[in-house]
């Protein structure tokens, strides 16, 4: 394998964590509340937007910036569940699913209006430097997108397998009647498992920001699409094997762009997913989530 | 005789209604006309997804590419074969109703999110193959030079005129949906949707009719892209994005699901709103979002749909296999009645 | 007895770990009414959706009038003459009587889309079909009353009846019915058994599980006991009363010791 | 119940966004409220007015440009209105929203087109909404007049429409010839460019240039529209071994630009196509340093030519204007031309004919539309140079 060839790679790494990323968040949303999102993408720049005024008034402090993405689309999913979710549990779920497209819509237009069309320079946020590890480059957002993933699926794992708290989750994700039978308040526990998908979104958000070094409203619309596919690929409700669709189609597509043009991209990544479902109509998870 | 004067009457308001839909373009003015056939091809694309969605229960979310695969279909037919318009808009059709097939068959073991992802996928791609293969569909140049065609010597370009071709579509589209979902197969198709496993041991093919049922929204699909194409005299894989796809399924769901009636009002409200709304300038999108959150809380049947539908509410939960018991829900349903009403045989 | 209708093969199936239906054969003859009873859990559902096709059997094989039918999907199994109620009524909650009784004239129809369309002359005779055929079973059943209500709104028993009737559209050799008396009350179980017998004179072979064992008893002239997925007993509803199997794994071993 | 409250919530949504637009309304078009007041002066052609419809993408992915359409044309209006008007005539401005979807780009089309006040219609922004009008503009006889539709195949589907944006025919090759061969002297270049029509004409063109200088291309690679992480092309253009990349893009050219720094890849960029605003420096940063772009001229808050427009479209907008505002503003003075060298009445064919031959010095550079309807420009050679522009090379250069 030549070096080009490794290169790509690692960048379909990087893209596919910048797509894990935002996957981890689908991921919980569908696991825990149990419906899908498609408004995920504009959590995402909200996420950025808030950062980018935090940092503007900060002076690019990454701490203030991280605390603010996340208190800001905590309350942003608290809001979404209550529209989109809250009312729905008993309907098919493309209604909650119709719910979150307006509201992306919704999230999408007033930004536009509110913070202006025009995309925000994020620059300078932290400091690129470039890290060379043999024939592989890596700079440091990437290097910090990678830690923020793994921490990610780490907490989240833990959080949900270990923890009474966790189990409370799972139980509400699995059978709400059941769970309110036995006194969990089904509502609150859904919607905090709502703001936690949000919250990492938010996170998401900030991080895609520095990476991608701008914000506008439009920024997580195509990203939001392949995070979707890539949380499609783990099973809708896996939280690591959602990062692991993730990063399975960013090399995907980087490969097949190596091979040909870029303009081909939303194939590889399109294809992959289909090829994938026709031979495990589930994703790579064995059993179908509780509302897949 | 209350009947028939009630007959009479109705008569009378169907010749009037009649006659007023004919006579449209020269009643409302040419930019309203814009508007009205942009509503027609709504009308056919909106039905096409309301006959997979709606009476099957499946969940297609890429209905755009099947219109994108229709137009394109009729526009090089038009502009490589030379193929009249006439004699080309059946092949339009069956060829994305072959598409439609090809697509149906891996999507058969699916359900819910991972349908809704597969078509959305697939849509994509179709867009993409649109974009990309120049020699055969222009690529980003799209196709230019489609002519409106001639119905026997007469020009049926520009939208006033236009609008009798998809008047003729829209009323065949509404025959023939009529006729198939009231017969064997359209029972067929509700019974997947109200119950699969019930429909399964009737004997129902459930592979069988859900592939005949994305062929025949397909089909419309492609006849409603295969119209288009000649009506905006250029097309490009720009007019069939994912947004594109999700604005029909909002009209479906608005106008509500599983009625012949539901895609009509859903478009029609859409559409004039969308229009209606322009002096608001880019608050539009902000009263078209609130607009369809609101439907969602307050008629999630959608305004033509019937509130005692499964497409409405009350999630059919005997799809999963692991469950409460069910005399507890029917008791809380039934309980009353029961005690008082049931007596068999 | 006469000719054999079902016949299972040491079926088997395993969850997993876990072996619902363990080694079972069976013999269905036509003109039957063969009861399956058994505690809970004890596998008689998993046997049930073996049958129609809605599992496939992990082991064994399973005939239909000698043909094979242990890999069929179960569409095909209901055109061959099998047909079947669920536990908890699988009504088409949102139509009509009448038009889930259409529903079930499928195999015995074949009109296609194109027929439809234009309404060509099969069309046409299909629908006289099923219109005719489906009032027939309505007034059979005694539920012509409801013909246009919506099935989910009626009260249980007449959904089960409605379900059966659905069944009875299928035109079938064999009808399974998953516990038809569950959440009846005792004159509903009456009229309900009386029906059955109506059904079985009518020509109908008739496979049931029930929890009520004096239904069962009463109703059927071959019955087969599951426990944990084997058979534990079989034979006529005498020989199962006086097994000593049957009281243990109803009962508990000590009970039937302090019994006996 | 549950209809009322449905009725009433759509009413009140209704008058909701009524009321949304009654504040915009206040807010924005002063000048139509100035150029009442004036004529109530007494000015004696005050009530003539010409319209002129815009069609933007005021919404969407390319909200961003057709907002800055909306503004600049605005302001275009403002300034030809205040110096008293065209031949007597007060000029008016209709905007409406396309979303850059070409179906309702031309379903707007056609509503101005049936609007008898209408004279000429000023956009899209995208080359694929302006072709989807094309054939439109033929048959309404309504001039089409693009801001920024530079595909060459666009202005020459009909006599009524015209570009205001430079033809890359003759730019692209020159780029090609003088910018990469002899103004930077390199031998060999790569190329990215996007995959629109736009892009893939452009690409063309530049490639023959490329040819014809004896200028090796190492690797031309392009990308779709709604492209976010260029990682894969440029990782494949720097695996060529070139030192000057080339981007034919307009939006993502930032993005591009950063991503390419970021990568450390250290090679001398030419961008042709995005045109020398602020925005670039804004989102760049220190990345732009040294970045070259031939365009017709640029637009800072410093450049004394469009300084005034600058300072106008950020009271407006509150962001500084790109390019494309400033060949907005240039079409509305392209029709003002036009209009001025109308001697009888202006109606929609006279302004047709009139604008064929206009010839002017606009802010976005020399104004001649040539046979097709397209303009050809001579372009300047801005560098980035301490985190500014500055103009190396005067129009002209060969």
């Amino acid at each position: 394998m030549d070096g080009y060839l490794i290169s790509q790679i690692v960048n379909g790494l990087c893209l596919g964590l910048i797509y894990a990323l935002i996957a981890l968040g689908v991921a919980v949303i569908i696991g825990i509340v149990g419906f899908a999102t498609f408004t995920q993408g504009e959590i995402v720049m909200i996420g950025a937007y808030s950062s980018y005024y935090v940092f503007l008034w900060s002076g690019n402090n990454l701490i203030y910036g991280m605390i603010a993405s996340f208190m800001i689309t905590w309350i942003i999913g608290m809001i979404l569940y209550k529209v989109c979710y809250a009312k729905f549990f008993d309907s098919p779920e493309y209604i909650s699913l119709i719910c979150t497209i307006g509201f992306s819509m919704l999230l999408k237009n007033l930004a536009q209006i509110f913070f202006g069309a025009e995309k925000k320079p994020m620059l300078n946020i932290i400091e690129n430097r470039i890290y060379h590890l043999g024939i592989i480059e890596v700079s440091r957002v990437q290097i910090m997108v990678l830690v923020t993933v793994l921490i990610m699926v780490t907490i989240l794992s833990i959080l949900f397998t270990g923890t009474s708290w966790g189990l409370k989750l799972k139980a509400v994700s699995q059978n709400r009647e059941a769970a309110a039978l036995v006194g969990i308040n089904v509502d609150k526990t859904a919607m905090i498992g709502n703001c936690i998908g949000c919250a990492i979104a938010g996170v998401a958000g900030t991080l895609i920001g520095i990476y991608y070094q701008s914000a506008y409203a439009t920024m997580g619309a195509t990203l939001s699409m392949k995070a979707f596919t890539s949380a499609t690929l783990g099973g809708l409700t896996s939280v690591p094997l959602a990062a692991l669709g993730g990063i399975l189609i960013g090399v995907t597509e980087n490969i097949g762009i190596a091979f040909s043009s870029a303009s081909f991209r939303d194939i590889f990544s399109f294809g992959f997913l289909i090829i994938m479902l026709i031979f495990k109509p589930t994703g790579f998870r064995r059993k179908r989530g509780a509302r897949a | 005789m209350m009947d028939k004067m009630d007959a009479n009457v109705k008569k009378a308001i169907m010749l009037v209604a009649v006659i007023i839909v004919c006579m449209l373009p020269h009643i409302l003015s040419k930019s309203i006309m814009t508007i009205v056939c942009s509503i027609m091809g709504y009308l056919i694309i909106a039905g096409a997804l309301n006959v997979i969605n709606g009476y099957s229960g499946q969940m297609c979310f890429g209905i755009a590419g099947f219109y994108c695969v229709g137009a394109y279909t009729m526009a090089i037919l038009m502009n490589t074969f030379h193929v009249s318009f006439w004699i080309g808009i059946i092949p339009s059709g069956l060829f994305t109703a072959i598409i439609g097939a090809l697509i149906a068959i891996p999507t058969l073991k699916m359900k819910g999110m991972f349908m809704a992802m597969i078509t959305i996928g697939f849509s994509e791609v179709m867009r993409l193959i649109a974009l990309n293969w120049t020699s055969v569909t222009g690529g980003t140049m799209g196709i230019k030079g489609l002519k409106a065609p001639m119905f026997f010597g007469l020009k049926t370009s520009g939208a006033s005129r236009y609008y009798y071709i998809y008047l003729a579509a829209v009323m065949l589209f509404l025959l023939s949906t009529d006729r198939v979902i009231h017969s064997r197969i359209g029972r067929a198709w509700m019974a997947i949707r109200e119950d699969d496993m019930a429909a399964k041991s009737l004997g129902i093919s459930l592979n069988l009719y859900k592939i005949i049922n994305f062929m025949y929204g397909a089909f419309w699909a492609g006849i409603a892209g295969a119209l288009l194409a000649p009506y905006k005299t250029y097309i490009d894989s720009a007019y069939f994005t994912l947004d594109e796809g999700f604005n029909i399924l909002s009209m479906v769901i608005i106008g509500g699901q599983g009625t012949l009636a539901g895609p009509f009002i859903g478009v029609t409200v859409y559409q004039f709103l969308v229009e209606g709304l322009r002096f608001a300038g880019v608050w539009r999108y902000i009263a078209c979002a609130v607009l369809i959150i609101a439907m969602m809380w307050l008629r999630p049947q959608g305004l033509a749909g019937n509130s005692e539908s499964v497409l409405a509410g009350k999630k059919n939960r005997s799809r999963s296999i692991i469950k409460l018991p069910e005399v507890f829900s029917l008791d809380r349903t039934f309980g009353t009645r029961r005690l008082g009403k049931a007596n068999i045989g | 007895m006469n000719e054999l209708m079902l016949e299972s093969k040491g079926v088997s199936k395993i969850f997993g770990g876990l072996t619902a239906v363990d080694q079972v054969d069976m013999k269905v003859f036509k003109g039957d009414i063969f009861g399956i009873i058994g505690p809970n859990g004890a596998g008689k559902t998993t046997f049930f959706n073996m049958c129609t096709g809605f599992y496939t059997a992990s082991k064994g094989k399973l005939f239909f009038e000698g043909k094979d039918i242990t890999k069929m999907s179960s569409d095909r199994i209901a055109q061959l003459g099998i047909t079947r109620t669920f536990q908890n009524i699988k009504l088409f909650k949102y139509m009509n009587v009448l038009e889930n009784i259409s529903v079930g004239f499928h195999i015995n129809t074949c009109s296609n889309v194109f027929d439809a369309v234009f309404h060509t002359k099969r069309y046409k005779k299909d629908e006289e079909y099923v219109m005719q055929k489906s009032m027939e079973i309505l007034k059979k059943l005694g539920l012509q009353d409801y013909a246009y209500m919506m099935a989910g709104k009626l009260p249980y028993g007449i959904q089960r009846k409605v379900e059966i009737a659905r069944a009875l559209a299928v035109n079938p050799k064999l009808i399974l019915l998953d516990e038809p008396a569950a959440g009846m009350n005792p004159m509903e179980t009456d009229s309900l058994m009386e029906f059955i017998r109506l059904l079985n004179k009518d020509g109908y072979t008739i496979i049931l599980i029930e929890h009520d064992m004096k239904f069962v008893m009463n109703l059927c002239n071959n019955i087969m006991v599951l426990n944990f997925g084997k058979k534990i007993c079989e034979g006529t509803a005498e020989v199962v009363r006086n097994d000593q199997n049957v009281k243990e794994a109803y009962f508990g071993k000590g009970l039937t010791r302090g019994i006996a | 119940m549950r209809k009322k409250i449905a009725a009433l919530l759509i009413m009140s949504l209704s008058l909701m966004s009524l009321a949304g637009c009654g504040a915009e309304d206040s807010a924005v078009p002063e000048p139509e409220s100035t150029a009442q007041t004036k004529a109530a002066d007494g000015s004696d052609n005050a009530e003539k007015t010409i319209k002129f419809g815009v069609i933007a993408p005021l919404t969407g992915t390319h909200a961003e440009y057709g907002q800055g359409f909306d503004a600049a044309t605005q302001i275009a209006v403002e300034d030809i209105n205040a110096a008293g008007g065209v031949n007597g005539y007060k000029l008016e401005l209709e905007c409406q929203d396309s979303a850059a979807d070409a179906k309702t780009s031309s379903d707007i089309f056609t509503r101005y087109a049936e609007d008898d006040e209408i004279m000429a219609v000023i956009g899209d922004f995208t080359s694929s909404c302006c072709k989807a009008n094309a054939p439109l503009t033929e048959e309404y006889g309504l001039v089409q007049i693009s801001p920024t539709a530079s595909d060459p195949s666009y202005a020459s589907m009909s006599e009524y429409c015209f570009s205001v944006m430079y033809n890359q025919s003759t730019a692209a090759p020159w780029t090609a010839e003088s910018v990469v061969g002899h103004f930077l002297g390199k031998s060999e270049c790569a190329v990215m460019y996007l995959n629109t029509d736009w892009g893939i004409t452009t690409n063309d063109y530049f490639l023959s240039g490329l040819d014809s200088a004896g200028i090796k291309l190492l690797g031309d690679e392009s990308y779709t529209e709604n492209e976010t992480d260029f990682s894969s092309v440029i990782s494949k253009l720097k695996a060529t071994g070139a030192d000057t990349l080339v981007i034919l893009d307009q939006g993502n050219v930032p993005t591009i630009i950063n991503q390419v720094k970021g990568s450390g890849w250290d090679c001398q960029i030419v961008s042709l196509g995005p045109g020398a605003s602020d925005q670039i420096l804004d989102l760049c940063g220190d990345n732009a340093e040294g970045l070259v772009i031939p365009c017709p001229s640029y637009i800072t808050a410093d450049n004394p030519d469009t300084s005034d427009f600058y300072k106008k479209f950020y009271d407006k907008n509150q962001c500084a204007p790109t390019d494309h505002s400033l060949c907005a503003y240039n079409a509305v003075q392209a029709l003002t031309e036009a209009i001025k060298s109308i001697d009888g009445e202006v109606t929609r064919e006279s302004i047709k004919d009139a604008l064929k031959d206009v010839s002017y010095d606009g802010l976005a550079g020399h104004t001649q539309f040539n046979d097709d309807g397209g303009v050809s420009r001579d372009l300047l050679i801005i560098q980035v140079e301490n985190g500014g522009y500055v103009v190396k090379e005067k129009y002209g250069y060969r």
